[in-house]
């Protein structure tokens, strides 16, 4: 595999860029492996990925309906942050951003992770005061944290409305300067080319039809490119998980709904932070490239259909002007939807599925795409080991069964 | 947008509408011992099928609670009927 | 806790209305308006009954809601309760819902600006959603008058939806 | 410089000139012309540089296929980034200035940049900036990438309409096809509308000497005249920009520029589309040169704005509609040469100007090469609905397949390039027949990249992606069409890739060496032009957005000074007078602890469940039991999820056997009305059971505090108000000229109140009349933030803030139900799961601080020895004017087992001390209360 650096790039330029490897083969799936990963995602990849650093396990298959990163993972809105109410919450979530840090050089792989900081804004003295709650939460469970005032949000984000006739007058807010963006197709690639490097087999266009099972146990599938069989099994596939699951004869606590985004035209760099105004529902940031990337929340109806429905658009892109009017004649050049699956209390699964030797990554809901290091290395060391690691045994699945929820939502004094 | 049909008003634009959850959740008769697993099972397991759904709704506008038969990809409307099977 | 008193304007008195195009917003002042909820109360009411898209003549009727409810218009005073005899729940709302007439050639439009409204679609009932709030709406006397029933907190939101819509024609 | 206006007419207004700007220079052209016709017609080619090498571009495009002539445009002093030139039009006094170039399009100071091209490949940045930190290189970047910049202020007097809309057929696009389908289906009776994004209706019929034998002018007016004849509507300048579920078609309808488009939400029963077909780009050495364009865009701003695009042209097209267009810039004076492209490889001679055309050996001299590679239907809207596309080998496009429902395409969408066939298809739809297909007169040799080529051959000019740059990709196993895509940005520019994504796919399938249709294609995005923010927007901001709920009251508490905020979605005073606020708040506290408050509690839920089991029915909503309660009586009680969180607490009164009245939180009115109405009818007997809400029927005034039943005594309201005919927690109904009037003796301060509540229209009247009787008393208004601090020196909670989303009813103390109630009721299993058993829930506590000391912060959480973990936070915390020291409460884990215990509270950094007390710091006997 060439190594990426500033000297390759300059050595290919000259050389007509000839000299480049494959990011990743196109291998014909073995009939059977230690591991099989349903799901080219950043979990999936990122598992197998682990699973071959981390614990030597490098017998794996990683297989794909469609293309390697082409779920949610290519369809986000590429925010990365850790602030967490809860404790558990916070420590995958923390974890989950430390190794974004390293990201990059540990992959060889830029994923351009930009720690340009993240403000949730506060808009009356009650929140204000819940804010206050959030940032003494955050700096106890270890993560950063700042209270800020108005001025020092409007230093931020000046493209935010400061004006009287400010429905929502901003009162101040929560920062987090460790978070950011980061480029979500180089994290998938970046995943997908070191795992090949240790041996992974990531095999695309293959598409699972059923799992195979034998006392009980699931030992591989059977797709569309035929058996392969494996001791472990680890789902991946997010807003697809209940079809699986489905295979399995389980029934996950999961709704699936259809997540939109949407990217304008490319400006030149006006909001160096990414901003979230809670009570217009829209969030945004400006990617290097220049288009405004924004998102909101669920669509009403749960789907499959990656696909975006006007209402939630007129929704997020009005609450979008709301708060910053400056970008009414700014135009918005595509949006799309992802398929996320949706927990009770929002918070991801990672543990057995119910069916033995088939496990589970699901459940981060619009949330996955920060979680894309930490979930796969907890994943993998549950595959490689059998058991959780620390930081992934709150999300284990029994937690339905016990009542023991980590609801980050519940933080806000939301019952749900 | 979506037109959803109530089984009292007829059609309607999906802003006026809210979803309740999927057809065929029981509740266990807490008045006896119930379960741990069984009573979550209740509250969170969803099929959440890809495709043929049948869902429970509420009409917001004339508090209708019927029973909505679509499709979870293609977002086709089949039919909907009121919870205690009363017709369009 | 800030002081907004400025920044929403003082709701007016209701006045009528007037726009180009002959367009008028005409609050109205009914005798009385009383719900009453029970099993057939629609099958079971002596008023005429209003759905979409009819228009209602009479002074005394009775507003199709759902399957059980209606909202008797200018109906005789009756005792708020559970009539056990009727078997019906019976509550004066005169208070609860401010109620504008809405007439004009493009009366229709500027409702279209408010909701997904066709006229050759009926319904059964007459409640729906208008600018986002929840209000009674049907023909009253004339095909190009509307009548809307809305929550008399959120009339003032509703009377400026309206405002809004009609310089946009 | 010279003119490149010819005098065909075309469709402007040469009576009314139009002088504008452009990079700083002035020029004139006409009404009816775009920015790009109008600069075209003197004599500009240079109209702006490309994303990444800065690279010279002229338009390829004459419409909404243009991907290079992007511009800001100030007018009126408001300046609009990204305007596309060829679809702009052109207004007296406008500035444009090309975007990502500067000083000028033409001298751009980074063009320099194109020199390093060799290194700035596909994807380059993935394999370097990583060392040592990619924020090094990041800042640098940014200030690079981007195309035009914004003004800080918002835009004024920029507001979309926003419509509702309906039609039986929609037809998309008003060429040809769409005209006479519009008409014949207008004339078969059918509801039609037809939209076009021209302010001129035609397409490209324009370009036609004649059609059917009229002119293209009397033809299109003729069509148009029988559509609205028959009822059917016409919108020009209006774009089909996206198709939703359910029929749904997004339009946006422009208007004068600098206004904000129109939204209509068109729900149609059919859609018919007639959105035509693009030229697409041949690949060759320097295409991307200013002055290669589109064989149809020279066509299209000849026969529309009369300006011929060059002199000497060089006309290289693979297909049979050259010819026409050959014979048509003839005619207006240019000089073509005809080109094979097949014949051997092309390459453009010359920098920013163009100096020929050269082909194997032989040179062209040129100013000008027209290139076509065939026609590409448009059929975005299709894909948007779920069609599929099939491969045309003959046509070497991708034509609409198997429909979406209540769609059909027609005429060059359809790949029906033939104008008469065009016709009898688009009538025969209109009609509501099918239509048979017939011969076809196009023909084409298929003409698509080459791998291997030399020279730089562009297949995405804004973004500057070469073949070379696929051909990486393919190397580098990004062969997926996606993955095509996102690693060269191939297709992502402005123009959504209308002009390279054919192109992109033909050169992956060259390179791999596979049929194109396996390569297939990526998915198309609405919306189909890039659509202001705005339009999505409308006029439900400011005071319309969430809008606030209002108190029959208003006008009192206006007169009365009130400060009036924002309270659970109602407008609500917060205190009355001006002066400093703090002051203010604190001798409400104290009247109405010394005296009495009048507060309008208005907004309180008041939903009655009447029915012969409206009892069963409460009791299985509550957590309390409310089966024991008698007529005349009242009980608070919590309302809980099925996870057996509290979701809503409030009083229950029983006015008859068969009638309650529910008194919830004033924010949660609406969810409570819901979770009663689906629980009533599913699982419970509707036919039983009736939910009024009638919160906004009644308008309520309490009067708390010590002097509340003298002053409620003044009132003519003929009843015993001693304590023992009318105890704490009981219920009053009476009559006030013939006004019902209820009364309910409940409180949320801790001294003895009285809520009255009349129906809202003579509120007015019974709040002056409170108000006059408590003067003497001296009784105030009193706000919320009196009401807050009242009710937290009593430990009273608001449920969602002094309790979160796992709080159940047994952290606040009230634990009886859960042991001994027997009737299902919602929540109950939940209240015994693992979790609910723990010792260290998080309970509601008091939090006390020593003499002297400062309030607590509310949000301080309270920590362990080793300040490293939450164990709770503060939730409520005031100074109270009434004991003269601060209380807080608070969620503490094992609260209630702590009582006594110092504890520390954190709070940004800063560690304070705090004793547990129990969550009542006033009358804890409830003396006053009951009194």
């Amino acid at each position: 595999m060439t190594r990426y650096s500033a000297f390759t790039v300059f050595r290919e330029g000259l050389r007509g860029q000839k000299g480049w490897d494959k990011a990743w083969r196109s291998p014909v799936p073995k009939p059977a492996y230690d591991v099989v990963i349903i799901g080219a995602g950043g979990h999936g990849l990122a598992t197998a990925y682990y699973l071959a650093k981390n614990h030597g396990i490098k017998d794996v298959a990683v297989i794909e309906k469609g293309w390697l990163g082409g779920g949610n993972t290519g369809r986000n809105t590429t925010v990365i942050r850790s602030n967490y109410f809860y404790p558990e919450s916070a420590a995958l979530y923390d974890f989950s951003v430390r190794l974004y840090e390293n990201l990059s050089r540990e992959l060889n792989y830029n994923v351009m992770f930009s720690q340009r900081g993240m403000v949730v804004t506060a808009h009356s003295e009650p929140e204000m005061e819940m804010a206050a709650r959030q940032v003494n939460a955050m700096r106890l469970n270890g993560v950063d944290a700042e209270f800020l005032d108005r001025d020092q949000v409007r230093k931020l984000a000046p493209l935010l409305n400061y004006g009287p006739d400010m429905r929502y007058p901003i009162h101040g807010g929560v920062f987090q300067p460790r978070a950011g963006t980061g480029r979500h197709d180089a994290v998938a690639w970046g995943f997908a080319r070191a795992a090949d490097a240790q041996g992974v087999d990531i095999i695309q266009n293959c598409q699972v039809l059923e799992l195979l099972t034998e006392g009980g146990r699931c030992v591989g599938v059977r797709t569309s490119q035929g058996e392969i069989r494996a001791s472990a099994i680890g789902a991946t596939v997010a807003g697809h998980s209940s079809v699986i699951a489905d295979m399995a004869q389980v029934d996950l606590p999961i709704t699936s709904y259809a997540l939109q985004a949407f990217v304008s035209e490319p400006l030149k760099p006006v909001l160096d932070t990414v901003v979230l105004c809670p009570p217009f529902g829209t969030y945004i940031s400006q990617s290097d490239k220049g288009g405004l990337v924004i998102g909101g929340g669920l669509d009403r109806v749960p789907s499959y259909g990656q696909r975006g429905n006007l209402p939630m658009q007129e929704a997020v892109l009005a609450g979008l002007v709301e708060m910053m009017p400056a970008l009414a004649s700014v135009k918005l050049l595509r949006h799309w939807a992802g398929i996320v699956d949706v927990t009770p209390d929002s918070s991801p699964i990672i543990g057995p599925s119910g069916l033995e030797g088939l496990y589970l990554n699901c459940g981060w809901g619009t949330g996955g795409f920060k979680a894309i290091p930490a979930g796969g290395y907890l994943f993998a060391h549950l595959l490689a080991t059998g058991h959780h690691h620390d930081l992934s045994r709150p999300f284990d699945p029994v937690r339905f069964t016990t009542g023991h929820l980590i609801d980050e939502g519940a933080a806000s004094g939301i019952a749900h | 947008m979506q037109i959803f049909p109530c089984p009292f008003c007829g059609p309607r634009n999906e802003t006026e509408f809210h979803f309740a959850g999927e057809l065929g959740k029981v509740r266990p008769d807490t008045g006896k011992e119930v379960n741990a697993r069984d009573w979550a099972t209740y509250l969170y397991a969803q099929r959440n099928e890809k495709g043929l759904v049948r869902e429970v709704w509420l009409h917001l506008t004339c508090s209708e609670l019927f029973v909505m038969e679509r499709d979870s990809l293609t977002m086709d409307v089949r039919a909907s009927k009121s919870l205690r099977g009363d017709a369009l | 806790m800030r002081d907004d008193s400025k920044k929403w304007d003082a709701p007016g008195a209701p006045t009528t209305l007037e726009m180009s195009d002959g367009l008028t917003i005409t609050p109205v002042q009914l005798a009385r308006q009383t719900l009453l909820s029970g099993v057939d109360v629609l099958g079971r009411t002596q008023h005429p009954i209003a759905a979409w898209s009819g228009v209602v003549t009479a002074q005394t009727y009775a507003l199709s809601l759902r399957r059980d409810r209606v909202l008797l218009v200018n109906g005789p005073a009756l005792a708020d309760g559970w009539h056990g005899d009727i078997a019906q729940a019976v509550s004066d709302v005169s208070d609860c819902y401010s109620v504008f007439d809405i007439r004009g050639d493009r009366a229709f439009s500027v409702l279209k600006r408010g909701a997904e409204l066709r006229l050759d679609v009926p319904s059964k009932s007459v409640a729906r959603l208008l600018f986002g709030l929840g209000v009674f709406l049907y023909r009253f006397e004339a095909t190009d008058t509307f009548r809307v029933h809305v929550f008399r907190g959120q009339a003032e939101t509703f009377f400026k939806s309206l405002k809004f819509a009609f310089p946009s024609l | 410089m010279t003119s490149h206006r010819t005098d065909r007419a075309g469709l402007i207004d040469r009576t009314q000139p139009r002088n504008f700007t452009f990079d700083g220079k002035a020029y004139r052209g006409f009404e009816g012309d775009t920015l790009a016709s109008a600069l075209l017609a003197n004599g500009v080619r240079v109209m702006g540089r490309s994303f990444k090498y800065h690279r010279p571009r002229g338009p390829w495009g004459a419409w909404v296929d243009d991907p290079n002539a992007i511009m800001t445009v100030t007018l009126d002093g408001r300046s609009f980034p990204n305007c596309p030139a060829a679809t702009t039009p052109l207004v007296e006094d406008m500035q444009a200035r090309a975007v990502n170039a500067w000083p000028s399009a033409a001298f751009d100071i980074k063009a320099g940049l194109d020199l390093f091209h060799r290194w700035l490949g596909a994807g380059f940045y993935y394999k370097t900036f990583m060392w040592p930190d990619w924020h090094l290189f990041e800042p640098m970047i940014r200030k690079m990438a981007g195309l035009g910049d914004i003004s800080r202020d918002a835009p004024k007097n920029y507001t979309a309409d926003q419509v509702h809309d309906h039609c039986e057929v929609l037809v998309i696009g008003g060429g040809a096809a769409g005209l006479a389908c519009a008409r014949a289906a207008a004339e078969a009776g059918r509801g039609v509308v037809l939209v076009d994004d021209h302010p001129i209706f035609g397409g490209g019929l324009h370009q036609s000497v004649q059609i059917e034998d009229r002119t293209p002018s009397e033809w299109i007016a003729d069509q148009l005249a029988a559509i609205m004849g028959a009822g059917g509507r016409v919108l020009p300048t209006t774009t089909a920009f996206g198709v939703y579920d359910h029929g749904l078609v997004g339009l946006a309808e422009y208007g004068a520029f600098g206004t904000a488009p129109h939204l209509h939400r068109m729900r149609a029963d059919r859609i018919v589309l007639a959105t035509g077909a693009l030229d697409r780009p041949v690949t060759f050495a320097g295409n991307d040169r200013p002055g290669v364009m589109a064989v149809d865009a020279a066509c299209e701003y000849l026969a529309r704005y009369g300006v011929l695009v060059g002199r000497r042209i060089a006309l290289a097209s693979n297909n049979s509609l050259a010819d026409a267009a050959e014979a048509m810039l003839t005619q207006a004076g240019a000089k073509i040469t005809r080109i094979s492209p097949q014949d051997g490889a092309i390459r453009a001679l010359g920098g920013k100007q163009l100096k020929g055309l050269a082909q194997g050996l032989r040179r062209h001299e040129v100013d000008t090469v027209l290139a076509s590679g065939g026609l590409t239907p448009l059929v975005h809207l299709w894909r948007h609905a779920g069609g599929k596309l099939d491969w045309c080998a003959a046509r070497q496009a991708f034509l609409p397949g198997a429909a979406p429902d209540g769609m059909v395409a027609i005429g060059a969408a359809n790949g029906t390039f033939d104008l008469d066939q065009a016709l009898s298809e688009a009538r025969a739809i209109g009609a509501g027949n099918a239509s048979d297909a017939a011969a076809r007169t196009y023909s084409l040799t298929p003409l698509w990249p080459e791998p291997g080529d030399k020279g730089r051959q562009w297949i995405d000019f804004q973004h500057d992606v070469t073949l070379k740059d696929v051909e990486l990709a393919a190397r580098e196993n990004y062969v997926s069409v996606e993955h095509l895509k996102r690693y060269t940005t191939l297709g992502m520019a402005s123009d959504q890739g209308k002009t390279s994504n054919m192109a992109g796919l033909a050169a992956m399938a060259a390179i791999q060496d596979r049929p194109l249709p396996e390569v297939g294609t990526t998915t198309f995005r609405p919306p189909f032009v890039p659509v202001p923010f705005e339009m999505y927007h409308g006029h439900h901001g400011k005071q319309l957005w969430h809008p606030l709920k209002r108190l029959a009251l208003e006008p009192q508490h206006r007169a009365a000074g009130a400060a009036l905020g924002e309270y659970g979605g109602w407008l609500r005073p917060g205190w009355y007078g001006t002066g400093n606020r703090g002051d203010l708040i604190r001798r409400e506290v104290l009247s109405a602890r010394n005296a009495a408050g009048i507060f309008d509690a208005s907004p309180l839920g008041k939903i009655e469940v009447m029915g012969p089991d409206a009892e069963d029915f409460v009791n299985f909503i509550y957590y309390n039991t409310i089966r024991t309660l008698k007529p005349g009586n009242i009980r608070y009680g919590f309302m809980l999820t099925e996870g057996g969180i509290v979701m809503d607490d409030g009083v229950i009164a029983r006015l008859t056997e068969n009638r309650f009245v529910i008194s919830c939180s004033s924010g949660h009115v609406d969810s409570v009305r819901e979770h009663l109405e689906a629980w009533r009818q599913d699982g419970n007997n509707p036919d039983r059971i009736f939910i009024h809400d009638l919160t906004q029927q009644w308008s309520t005034v309490t009067i708390t505090g010590p002097k509340a039943r003298d002053i409620l005594a003044k009132l003519p309201l003929g009843l015993d108000l001693s304590a023992q005919a009318f105890p704490h927690m009981t219920v009053q109904e009476t009559q006030r000229e013939e006004t019902p009037i209820r009364i309910a003796r409940v409180s949320f301060t801790g001294d003895i109140s009285y809520e009255i509540s009349i129906r809202s229209s003579r509120a007015s009247d019974l709040w002056d009349k409170v108000v006059a009787a408590g003067e003497p008393h001296g009784a105030t208004p009193i706000g919320i933030e009196a009401l807050s601090i009242l009710r937290a020196e009593k430990g009273y909670i608001m449920v969602g803030k002094d309790t979160d989303g796992e709080t159940m009813p047994h952290d606040l103390g009230i634990t009886i139900p859960r042991l001994k109630k027997k009737p299902a009721y919602i929540g109950d299993r939940s209240l015994h799961s693992d979790k609910a058993n723990l010792p260290d829930r998080k309970a509601l506590v008091g939090l006390a601080v020593g003499d002297g000391d400062k309030v607590l912060p509310t949000g301080a959480h309270i920590v362990d020895g080793t300040l490293s973990r939450s164990l709770g936070y503060v939730t409520s915390s005031y100074d109270s004017p009434t004991l003269g020291h601060p209380v807080a409460l608070g969620l503490l884990e094992n609260g209630s087992a702590r009582t006594g215990e110092i504890v520390s509270v954190w709070h940004m950094g800063e560690t304070r001390q705090a004793t547990v007390c129990a969550a009542c710091f006033f009358d804890p006997e409830g003396e006053r209360l009951h009194a």
